[in-house]
């Protein structure tokens, strides 16, 4: 049995007090416990960020790569070894910002992992600069006289990139967003889970209190169909006085790895490489 | 004649290579032993195509100069080409389609190759093969091994009824000939007996070296001239159980490479100058994290976008120092098709024994050139996965560091799923753990500790090789893919009674400083000779050892040297002592 | 007047005979004529391909970047100068493979330029591998067991990233291609247009023919309206038997350099750097 | 006592820059010669911080080791800082919240700063201000300086009661310590009377350079340590009609930049080293199609992510040979925030005149550090555009070409929109109007062409810069922010009569080879000094002059150097001959 201790490091995060990562950290070790995944078959893919620093305070096996390249790293991972759980985490900065083209076609190719997006609406690490998701309008050091762009909606982009399972959590509501996390783990493909993460240093619009005030869980709406693609495009364009969390969309369709006759018996890693076979490669030169 | 040279141009996307290619095989099959390499433009169809095959009894390393039979399906591939034909040589042309005047020692060949083509085959496209039917004429061997050769490329790929047409079209181009012509001086050339011999080029030689390594996890991005790498693999992925991945970018590319390593399997990525630059960050996440990775940069012309389809070696500095920050990486410069074969082998035991990033440098001209080479000789080629944990050994490890301060600088590598050895891979300065550490005694452990590898590395490659003589008045440095025509230009020099060495710097990094400066410092004249503006490897022999080159023969054109022209700039030399 | 032989080039394309950029071009130069636009005032700016080689053809000032990056480029052109009338082109694998970060940003940016994408779901200049566009089970070079992944929504993703103009054209139907060019150039804002284009060497799938068959054009339905992104969504997943062009959807909003007061008086590039004064900065760090 | 330094430790995210920035502020405007320094981690509260200020009352160009008052926020900044003290120093810190055992030859302040910051101001993270007030109770001078400072600081940005509060704070603290420390040795030093100096650092000092020379376009993507010139001049893009872009990634940011300056608007785009790598490919793209570009590389360690927030100069060789295939660069490395202003002043204007890309390379211990210096002098600066073309010029001209093989390589550079100028910038290799060519002829021509430009520049700038004794026994060659230590190390060895002559390598592209050459072939005991682990600037002076560095003095723990640990090591290779 996975317990929550076992999964705690020694290191106490640094992340700042009050900060949402906390939630979401507490929330990823709960959804391991509960799915009873042992802690060495889990791999925690990281971006660069204050996100991007999870990794470290959970006791899996952990891959902290490069600033907006969590994705690519996360997939190959997978199908090098597909028996392993693989989690990507990242930022907004980092997964739809500079990460923004593995993104979308991450979603496309449907490798069976699970990426968590720490979505702060603000760079972090970087000490305050506009991030994609920032609200128009909003003052940042790289923006003192307000961001002009719109934000980029995750969740649409999602739906239009053939993601197969499309989520949106909030770090302040921790068992809600167990549940989505270990639905996310469980879907058999590429699981979306787009995290409303109140950053309490750099971001003062999109606080806590402003989630409160605004968050409902779309499966508390019982004529809300998480199958059905133009209402998830409806509900993922709300945005203001009530902001959708829960599950949006879910498909089910063959995962890239299930396409692989390579690794159809065995994952690519416990495959044999000592004596291969040139033989008939030479013959077909000669 | 022990030898001769073919030709032909004619437009892009008409199956020119194809062509090219059968011509060499049939030869190759016959015992001969065969170079070609070939020119296109940056478009599809359209613009000038060479192939050039030179076929000899003896063994070959590279075209030459001098053109025996050229094939001109256009006019432009005439007025491109008519010089380079030797006196007495022919040029065969599409009479209908092709205009030539009369050319002073040179025999013409009108031939109609596309009427006969459609006479016979039905398809403009098969004029090529009429083409070859005519090549064949005027050379003095039993054209069944032309006709073998098309059999067995389009039985595969289109089916026996079509290939049995080639064929005829061939016959049909060859009789034409025979029977115009009866009074031309055949070409003589006579197999040294029939002797099983690959017919390969560099990219082909780099993947089969890769499965033979146990690659199996390539992602790449499609460019010039390192997609054919791609291709061929794709098509043995599932004979060989590789997972062969186009990414949506080459930075995308390279981080699956590195995860794919990281959960335990050999893998690689290629590219060219471009792609190569958009990997450059990911070099450095490799060395850090201490993730084993082959990396494949086949170049090309630059700066940017360049000359996509052309020839050069413009990218060894930056190779050698692409990303930010210091750390050590292999650079191994395969020179030919062989070394392309078995430096692939050792860069996946090198990048697992070392833990760090290993780059295989090439170019169009090596990439693409096919060579004829004995089949591999694959007997005793050892795996070396380094200090890999077995499952086994894993499960009894305690207090596992993955980046313990060890003498050699290498640490245990464990792999995910093994129990006990949870550890965090970080792209952050870390511990011997691999927790994150801004700690300077912690830095400076981690630093060292990665540059202490190269240290034993060193010990272990040795990094040049010389052909010719030693004491030789003139020495030539080289490197990469300018291998095949100094040594071509080596025998025609031995003729002249011109006696060189040459020193084939094979490894970059790490540089084999003792080596080189064993064979330059009493060298009389020390002439280097690459394919590039500046003279990089020569930079890097004066940064490694403090000697100056005395010549530079540099080609930066776009196109790979010929022999002669080495033999006439060392002759500069020699003669004018100025270059 | 511009004419449409001052736009030609006196070198020819070296296109293949017969591939659909052929018709891209003919289409961009009458636009051109038909906007009436003087041939200085336009720079296009390609990616890498052969649809990149199209500004070599078009006698008026073009930037050939780097495969993937248009985009930028022209955007940055746009806002030193906004005078310009900027026309971005490129491949499916420029635009939507290498170029997914740069494409999904500049559609929620807004910058007016005009994006034309020669989309012919393979990569043509590499001589033939998969595309993000490229159909599932496709064997290309890259992909000889078949293309595992579902293809790239270029429509959808548009709707999604807030592109303020979305539309699809046709190579092989040059008026109604010329009719959505003039309409994008003119649209204040962000204008993408998608242009189904034959590649007749390596696309043996998605052929003129192909097309021919499966094409409506969205104009000629008259209940459609294309102010209406849940319809446009509707239509943006259409795609089989019937296969929409036209139109799908278009907003006005402000576009970036509306936003900017630097340039609200005259262009960047006209305005004096002869002599900046600094004495306020230089007295502000004393 | 003519100096003295002053530290505060303490938690990250608890204002302690803003604190130290004030605490030196106020002795710039009273007349002072400043330099403070700081060190934080790559987090956002917690963790360590520092702020270093040296106050003296002659120029200072760096931090010293020794440390006069301590102000110690945590228990951490004790152990951390105790060692650096000096004999009969002073450690302040916070009573009931830091303890201390007693310290020998040190005086300990125990003041309640948090407990006073409640008490005056309501606010823990006021007790910053306490410490100031209590630091200034130390030293003798008129504590209105401090006050002035606080106001001017919180005034602008929170109001004048927040300010006042502020200033009540530190008044409480001052008098605390005056009441309770009355027999305490008070650190004197004096004026030498006001004289306005700005207190700026070397991001500051660039972006304020780049606004001088007329920059109207910066394209960036936030990384430490470059990112605050995207935040200064984001903050004066209204005041001075600058388009600043925050892009969604690095290759956006140069690619950005390029475009905008092909327009016609001089451009620039800042990062570090991994948004330097990704910069890469497009360096090439500004190379090959002549458009003028400016880029500031702000190294941190690598490699990777390595010591995001600290300092190091690993990016020398990467910054000469990024991006593939071969095309002239220059590369400026300033040495201070004088340096920075100009250097980048004069960047904009050689990247126009050569239409060529200029990379200026600092570090985070120069972007980051303020430093005294007189006001900059801007008479006489003047912008240069080289060959671009008016609109008039444009009119009359015919059969334009873009890149018109020119004797100097420099050809008339005309924007879009101009009416007799239509061209192609391409990628690809081209004609001279910018066409695609792969002719050889061609690709010669322009290679040589863009090449040549350098002959030009090398006569045109001086790259090197001489402080110090010529005919020392020992010579110091280094580069970029090693010079503020360097110079400091200087005066301490000019007390202890060794005399010392230090080479700075300004330029590093194109390299100043005659100088360097003339500098050092005589010289006794060369000593490189660098902030990386490879001596980077040693193996090019080899490169380019073949001349070997005697002894290297590097450091790589991702800090600066002080100028003690420089004389320390210095005064190893001449008592010892060894390193
Ligand atoms: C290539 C590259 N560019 C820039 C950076 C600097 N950087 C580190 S974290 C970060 C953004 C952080 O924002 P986000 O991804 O939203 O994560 P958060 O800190 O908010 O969790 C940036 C720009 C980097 N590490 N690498
Ligand atoms: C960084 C980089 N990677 C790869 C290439 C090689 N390359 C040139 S064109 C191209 C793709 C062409 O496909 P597409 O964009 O669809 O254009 P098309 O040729 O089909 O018009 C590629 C991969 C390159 N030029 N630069
Ligand atoms: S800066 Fe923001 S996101 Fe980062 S740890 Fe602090 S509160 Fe969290
Ligand atoms: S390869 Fe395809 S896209 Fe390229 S020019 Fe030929 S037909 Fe057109
Ligand atoms: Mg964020
Ligand atoms: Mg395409």
């Amino acid at each position: 049995m996975t317990s929550f201790e076992e999964l705690t490091t020694k290191e106490r995060p640094t992340w700042c007090p009050g900060c949402g990562d906390w939630g979401i950290l507490t929330a990823l070790k709960k959804a391991l416990v509960e799915l009873n995944l042992p802690k060495h078959q889990v791999v925690v893919v990281a971006g660069i960020g204050c996100s991007g620093h999870l990794p470290q305070w959970i006791n899996t096996y952990a891959f902290h790569s490069l600033h907006g390249r969590a994705l690519p790293v996360a997939q190959a991972i997978k199908l090098a070894n597909h028996e392993l759980n693989v989690i990507a985490v990242g930022g907004d900065g980092d997964g739809y910002g500079i990460g923004m083209g593995h993104f979308i076609h991450a979603m496309r190719r449907n490798v069976n992992i699970t990426y968590i997006v720490h979505d702060n609406q603000i760079y972090g690490l970087t000490t305050g600069q506009a991030s994609p998701t920032s609200e128009k309008g909003f003052k940042t050091k790289s923006t003192p006289h307000g961001q002009i762009e719109p934000p980029v909606n995750p969740i649409a982009l999602a739906l239009s990139a053939d993601c197969s399972f499309v989520a949106r959590g909030f770090a302040g509501d921790v068992p809600h967003l167990v549940k989505l996390i270990v639905q996310g783990i469980q879907h058999k493909g590429f699981a979306l889970i787009d995290v409303l993460q109140p950053c309490v240093t750099f971001n003062y619009l999109n606080t806590f209190d402003y989630f409160y005030r605004r968050i409902y869980k779309l499966e508390e709406d019982s004529s809300y169909d998480p199958t059905n693609k133009q209402e998830a495009f409806k509900r993922a364009f709300e945005w203001g006085e009530r902001i959708p969390i829960g599950l949006f969309y879910k498909e089910n369709r063959k995962t890239y790895e299930d396409e692989l006759p390579q690794i159809s018996q065995m994952p690519l890693v416990k495959q044999k490489i000592d004596f291969v076979d040139i033989k008939n490669l030479i013959e077909e030169m000669c | 004649m022990s030898e001769f040279s073919w030709k032909i141009g004619g437009e892009a996307g008409y199956g020119i290579m194809t062509t090219g290619f059968i011509l060499g095989k049939s030869f190759v099959r016959a015992g001969f032993f065969v170079f070609d390499t070939n020119e296109y433009p940056s478009l599809i169809r359209g613009g000038h195509n060479t192939y050039t095959v030179r076929i000899s009894e003896d063994p070959v390393f590279s075209h030459s100069k001098k053109i025996d039979i050229l094939v001109a399906l256009t006019d432009i591939a005439i007025e491109k080409h008519k010089k380079e034909v030797r006196k007495d040589g022919f040029i065969i042309y599409d009479e209908g389609f092709v205009n030539v005047k009369e050319l002073k020692g040179i025999n013409l060949i009108p031939v109609p190759l596309t009427k006969i083509a459609i006479e016979k085959g039905g398809q403009n496209i098969m004029r090529n093969n009429v083409a070859l039917g005519a090549s064949f004429a005027l050379i003095d061997v039993d054209p069944e091994i032309l006709y073998d050769a098309i059999r067995d490329t389009f039985k595969g790929k289109k089916g026996e009824d079509i290939a049995q047409t080639n064929i005829n079209v061939a016959k049909a181009g060859y009789e034409y000939v025979l029977e115009k012509f009866q009074n031309i001086n055949k070409i003589k050339i006579k197999s040294n007996g029939k002797q099983k011999r690959m017919y390969i080029n560099g990219n082909e030689a780099i993947a089969i070296g890769a499965i033979k390594a146990g690659c199996k996890f390539y992602a790449a991005y499609p460019m010039t001239p390192a997609s054919s790498i791609l291709h061929y693999l794709a098509s043995k992925e599932n004979d060989y159980n590789i997972i062969v991945k186009q990414t949506e970018d080459e930075i995308a590319a390279i981080h699956m490479a590195i995860g794919a390593s990281f959960a335990g399997v050999r893998a690689m990525t290629g590219t060219s100058g471009g792609g190569f630059s958009l990997m450059t960050e990911a070099l450095g996440l490799a060395a850090i994290t201490e993730t084993p990775l082959v990396v494949v940069l086949a170049q090309r012309p630059g700066p940017s976008t360049g000359l996509p389809t052309h020839t050069e070696q413009g990218d060894l500095r930056f190779a050698m120092h692409a990303s930010n920050g210091e750390f050590p990486r292999v650079i191994v410069a395969p020179g030919d098709v062989n070394e392309c074969f078995y430096e692939t082998f050792n860069a996946f035991n090198i990048a697992e024994k070392y833990q760090l990033p290993v780059i295989i440098i090439t170019d169009k001209f090596l990439a693409e050139s096919h060579a004829t080479t004995d089949p591999f000789f694959i007997d005793g080629m050892k795996i070396d996965r380094g200090q890999l944990l077995s499952e086994d050994k894993a499960k009894n490890i305690q207090d596992y560091k993955r980046y313990e301060n060890t003498i050699s600088g290498i640490s245990l590598r464990a792999l995910p799923s093994q129990e006990n050895t949870i550890f965090k891979a970080a792209t952050d300065e870390h511990d011997e753990y691999g927790r994150l550490s801004e700690e300077p005694a912690d830095r400076i452990i981690q630093v060292d500790k990665r540059f202490r590898k190269m240290k034993v590395l060193e010990t272990e490659i040795d990094g040049a090789k010389f052909y010719g003589d030693k004491d030789a008045e003139v020495i030539i440095v080289s490197w990469g893919s300018t291998k095949g025509p100094i040594l071509e230009a080596m025998k025609l020099l031995h003729k002249k009674d011109i006696k060189v060495g040459f020193l084939q710097i094979l490894y970059i990094i790490p540089f084999p400083v003792n080596k080189t400066k064993s064979f330059l410092e009493d060298a009389k004249k020390k002439i280097l000779i690459e394919n590039n503006k500046t003279g990089q490897l020569g930079s890097v022999i004066k940064e490694k050892t403090g000697i100056d080159m005395d010549y530079k023969i540099l080609k930066y054109d776009g196109r790979p040297f010929t022999p002669e022209e080495i033999v006439s700039q060392i002759e500069e030399v020699l003669i004018h002592d100025k270059l």
